[in-house]
């Protein structure tokens, strides 16, 4: 993408001010809006022309965004239960799928009318992706697929989903993954909520019985599952990296911060007040040293010559983000025993929290940090293997058949 | 004599039938129901604690009803209770308030209310923490109206009462014309309401009360400052006791767990990842136990420095078990996350425990007071 | 503007001179010889600094006969001396006294000693901290004899004195009747004495000043209290660049010593209990990094928060230059315990200057200060 | 040992009055008083008669120490430099080495005329100690070694080394040694002391070049080196464990609490200061809970259901240790930056040293407890797989010949 030519940036605007010419954001709903951004070809400016794009540097989205908001005070941003599909289906339905598909699900897509999810994770897969054991067997022109996905998002609003399952069980692992796209109201298709610690569930589990799957939706070839899956999730770490540049004490350590500022006084005796104050500094300057490592990637970023920076963000943030609450629910002291939200099941919402309440949810929440999206232990070691070229563990797993390689 | 750290063939007898029995009646799904329910533990489960294994008046004398058994069975007990999250009011009960009455109460009290608590029938709890933040005994404020007469009335707030919202009896620590005493407020008296405090960790209820014009009974006679101090001693003790079972099980939950589970064809406890975590935890758990031992040995054992012992145990098995707790969740990975697998559950327990009578920070600078660092 | 941390090919190429020099005339055997000699450093090796690459003149400007460089290129400098463990009077002439005086100093002095300085050819040393075991500035006690004329007299001590011994000016803070002033002592000033330190860290000699009536020549006019605060600011986050260097340069020689040491027919850096060591160390390495460029990059754009950065950095990069040290000897097993090997070298470098102007905890304060925590 | 015969207490201090009777303490020098203990069977007690015991449980050794003290202000202990001989050298030689070989020897090690030292780790073998490469070659009636030993206490001071080298290569690496005691004035011999960080050498080098040992000197048999070994380390073990039980307070924490009850008043600020105390604080609850748990594991061994407290000390201890030494430094502040005793290299000695000057020389000395006498890394391979159970690491040097095992 980035020997993708630049548009002249007047001619960009005026594409823009054409769409807007006829469908404007204060009088046009969002679906409808954005089906028409698509129609002119500013959904992914870097897509092919009548794909929704203009076949132009990706960067130059940004101007797209630009000219709506000087024109508009509404603006029909990705709705947030579609950027999987936005930032990661999109990118790989243009990559692998038929014209036809492409010509569906693009649009349906970026409108947001079709919500996708991404069901790669199993239950015994979890570090180890690759080693997934859901089935897919050939039947006629279909696949008949059974088997379990767990942490899938918005798959209880899902249209569509990206899966990856086992076609081959003889071949080594990352060879025997096939890639599909499942339409989610297919029979035997079944989400659960999945309940988290804090009582909310931000995930699903998805089960499969026996669902048929026509060998037309499959993407990439038979037994190149695992290399459409990087596909997608390159497109992950490109829609969750480069988060905008906070400044100095912004960010979640503020909430700390005004923890601490308002504790009972009296409470903590003065020396453990001292104490305190040193866990809360020590806190105050991790975040902050986060906050200037990223512009230090960034900087490395745009000077050509990216460092390691990137890579430790991940490892550093869960820690430091844990601890953080630790220290929250600890300066709460006695109202840290309470739960102030209860621990009710429901599908997790965005409803607002008071500070106190947000802080044991998130010395709750913040305990997957170090989890979700690689462990810790797997972050150390890519940074032990790619970062400081370590030599690898000895591995049981490669070079043998899937079938044959111990698993839970 | 120092203690020797020598379990007799009884004490092991005692630790297989209260494991064995919380096996049966406090397994993960027990815990649950328990924790989901109003009252917070089970009242057949807390009646065969009192009648079938005596433990609900373990540290009553027999004359008052109980077992007449002392510190070391107590930590026996708490240990295991620890281990299985046992829902039910026995620190609150059979610890806190009997110790109280033990301690600080007078005759009459003493013979009307120890043999309720050991028969079960009795929850009591002692209403000890204000709203103030503060766990130390010179944070008590609230002020027990009147003077010289045995009946008296409160007028105020205490917080985090163990069991309060099904309390029968609240002990409640007050100052007065003598100083610290013990008030007895019964759980029908007028003025008194109680507020379930939607707890962190399910598994323990804490109740707010208050009380406007509230009749109480003083109960003790004289300042119990120095009393109430071994009091909250043994309750940090019995605590640490409990956080050392807590944390001996989450180690071997997690230790099953990485046994169990292959990635990359190979259970994940044979990375040294997982394997060194995993020895880190057994170092910590095992001197969490020498530190909660010796407090209840000591305490057995009457031992002069018993309040600086309960101090260092509180001090150390909070933030061992809070760590293992913690590891445990990381070593099950995004299971450990989930609201159906067990890790969350000691988690809460552990984090709660810690705050509790006083988190780490505040039991280290007793602890160096004592020591005279 | 915040500092954007961007190096320029002027600064990569100053890096690379540099590094390229230090490992020709500063490798490990250059630093164990200085380390053993009595001046503590290669008097060569310092004409070369200032002739052939103006370094020691790096922060004075070039009216003073110095290279007139900032806080971006002094970070490169001291990054690259901490990663070769440099033994020269650079901290102690190059950043500490020619800061104090390029900020308190009158003019004449200015005039008369920076190009000194630039030269090579005068050593200064800042006498600044006192017996009292204090670092902040309301810890300096010693008073000037005397008022209102230009030259009074010394009776005190002064100690940890950067290459006090071998130092041809000594900078001497003390109060007079106007503040906190900086004044003057020339080495064969009567009454004065001084004595090596016998340093736990044998790369940076250290000396104890005493005065017996020692005459002293007033240089700042008025309180520098203030300024002195911005000097000492500028030593920290000096001395945090050196710490990043020697905490990269010990990661490295743990990662190599890593990758070529077998044990059980396997590198021992492929068992994750030593990668993972590897990868924390890395971690922090890096936040430290950020810390200490902040703290320069800061000062090179005048931030108005430059000292609450360098406390910062002094505070983080202290802490995790130790550890980095501490690791690298365990990760050298055996070897790394001995004379022989570098490790050591580093590690009691880093214990050093952990002290050295306040450890962690003295800059953490600092920084909850300025913060207003 | 354990099922030795105890002997009747009045008879056994019977034999040590009638020792006494023939060479009192007070009058006899140390070399000499200890051959005839020796000669009396009162060694060892529980090695053969004959051989410096008595054929008898090894607890009665305390009578025979308890009786001497009763009757003599001078008790000759075991002299240190003889220690390793008299707890390591003198188990192997009775098990393994002739008749003739024990008379000689046992009497001179036990009487301190002969110092041993123990000569197994090699520069590239540390924690894999049985991976050694020093070489024995089989020339006639002799054996040629050459190669190099290292950590060997008192080689200077020795007359004779316990040493196991490499007699074949070409099978996997435990079943290729062989274990000989070597004189230690045979030519080829050189010992050079080994300095650590702390300027001194409690430790030599030893290196072999062409050093002749005749086929006599090898005890068991050739390729059973290993097994021999292990009885030399079992008591190490038994020599180094059983340290007293200290009393609360006492030890090493005493003297970080001596350094910050005489700290420099007003040197911290009153917000640091809470901070130091509370980090003495913790070192001193983890110096107790240390001892602690050594009286616990005794308790444990006593009543026959030993646990994993005796396991878990050695780890602890290393990183206590480190960190109360560490705290003592900070605490000195200022001073910490003074090195009183300097570096001048030198063989170590066990001069008095003021409490400042001993928390800079242990702070160094520390750093070597969780290295030396197993790794922390290896401890927690042992705890995790031996106490806890779980699963090894994959290994790639078993059943390979020595020889194609890769090494450094």
């Amino acid at each position: 993408m980035a020997d993708l030519r630049e548009m002249n940036e007047a001619e960009l605007r005026g594409r823009v001010q054409k769409l807007l010419a006829e469908a404007h954001p204060e009088r046009t709903d969002s679906i409808a809006f954005r089906r028409k951004q698509y129609e002119h070809g500013l959904a992914w400016v870097h897509f092919p022309e009548g794909y929704g794009g203009l076949g132009i540097s990706p960067k130059q989205q940004l101007i797209v965004l630009d000219e709506i908001s000087k024109h508009s005070k509404v603006v029909h941003h990705d709705p947030p239960a579609a950027t999987i599909g936005i930032g990661m289906g999109a990118p790989t339905v243009l990559t692998y799928a038929s014209d036809a598909q492409k010509k569906y699900h693009l649009p349906r897509i970026f409108s947001g009318e079709d919500i996708w999810c991404q069901m790669f994770s199993e239950p015994s897969a979890g570090s180890d992706v690759a080693g997934l054991s859901s089935r897919a067997v050939r039947d006629g022109d279909d696949w008949i697929v059974n088997g379990q996905k767990v942490w899938t998002s918005v798959a209880h609003l899902s249209s569509w989903g990206m899966l990856i399952v086992r076609t081959d069980p003889d071949v080594p692992k990352h060879d025997g993954l096939s890639y599909f796209i499942l339409d989610m109201k297919s029979p035997g298709v079944s989400v659960r909520p999945l309940y988290q610690i804090t009582g909310e569930a931000e995930f699903n589990e998805v089960f499969f019985d026996n669902v048929r799957i026509p060998n037309a939706n499959m993407l990439g070839k038979e037994g190149q599952g695992w290399r459409v899956a990087i596909t997608t999730l390159m497109n992950e770490r490109v829609a969750i990296g480069g988060g905008g540049a906070k400044k100095k004490g912004a960010g979640a350590i503020s909430q700390l911060v005004k923890l601490w500022q308002a504790r009972k006084p009296g409470a903590l005796s003065p020396a453990q007040e001292v104490m305190m104050r040193d866990r809360v500094t020590r806190s105050w300057m991790d975040n902050e040293l986060l906050r200037i490592t990223s512009q230090r990637a960034r900087a490395a970023q745009k000077s050509g010559n990216p460092g390691p920076e990137g890579s430790v963000m991940k490892l550093a943030q869960a820690d430091i983000n844990k601890h953080m609450w630790e220290i929250a629910v600890d300066v709460l002291g006695q109202d840290g025993l309470a739960f102030e939200a209860g621990y009710e099941l429901r599908q997790s919402g965005f409803e607002g929290r008071s500070v106190e309440a947000l802080a044991k949810y998130q010395f709750l929440r913040s305990r997957a940090n170090s989890i979700e999206g690689g462990t810790s232990e797997i972050m150390k070691n890519i940074l032990g293997e790619r970062v400081l070229g370590l030599p690898g563990d000895p591995r049981v797993d490669k070079d043998v058949p899937w079938k044959d390689v111990p698993r839970s | 004599m120092p203690a020797d750290f020598v379990f007799t063939d009884e004490h092991d007898e005692l630790r297989k039938t209260v494991r064995a029995f919380l096996q049966r009646r406090s397994d993960e799904k027990a815990v649950r129901a328990s924790m989901s329910s109003e009252r917070g533990y089970d009242a057949e489960v807390w009646k065969q604690l009192a009648e079938e294994l005596g433990l609900v008046g373990l540290i009553i004398p027999e004359e008052h009803g109980g077992a007449g058994f002392g510190a070391i069975e107590l930590l026996i007990a708490m240990e295991e209770m620890g281990r299985a999250l046992l829902c039910a009011p026995f620190l609150g009960t059979s610890v806190f308030a009997a110790n109280a009455l033990l301690t600080c109460a007078d005759g009459v009290t003493q013979k009307e209310l120890l043999p309720k608590i050991a028969s079960g029938a009795c929850i009591a709890s002692v209403a000890y923490a204000e709203p103030n933040g503060r766990w130390d005994l010179a944070g008590i404020t609230l002020r027990a109206k009147g003077t010289g007469s045995s009946v008296t009335t409160l007028e105020g707030e205490k917080t985090l009462v163990l069991d309060g919202h099904a309390a029968h009896v609240l002990l409640v620590v007050a100052r007065t014309d003598a100083g610290l005493e013990l008030l007895r407020v019964d759980a029908g008296a007028a003025g008194l309401s109680r507020t379930s405090i939607p707890a962190l960790d399910l598994t323990r209820k804490l109740a707010h009360v208050s009380f406007k014009n509230t009749p109480a009974t003083r109960i003790s006679s004289g300042d119990q400052t120095a009393s109430f101090e071994r009091v909250l001693a043994l309750v940090c003790a019995a605590l640490a006791a409990e956080q050392v079972g807590g944390a001996q099980r989450v180690l071997d939950m997690a230790v099953e767990y990485a046994k169990s589970r292959l990635q990359f064809g190979r259970p994940i406890g044979s990375y040294q990842g997982i394997k060194h975590k995993c020895a880190e935890m057994l170092v910590s758990v095992e001197m969490a136990k020498s530190a909660a031992y010796n407090a209840l040995f000591g305490a057995a054992a009457n031992e002069p420095d018993f309040v600086e012992s309960a101090a260092l145990a509180k001090a150390f098995c909070s933030e061992a078990y809070f760590r293992a707790a913690a590891e445990n969740i990381q070593i099950h990975g995004g299971m450990g996350f989930t609201w159906e697998a067990a890790p969350h559950l000691y988690f809460k327990r552990a984090k709660a425990s810690e705050l509790l009578f006083g988190d780490a920070a505040h039991h280290r600078e007793a602890l160096a007071n004592h020591v005279g660092l």
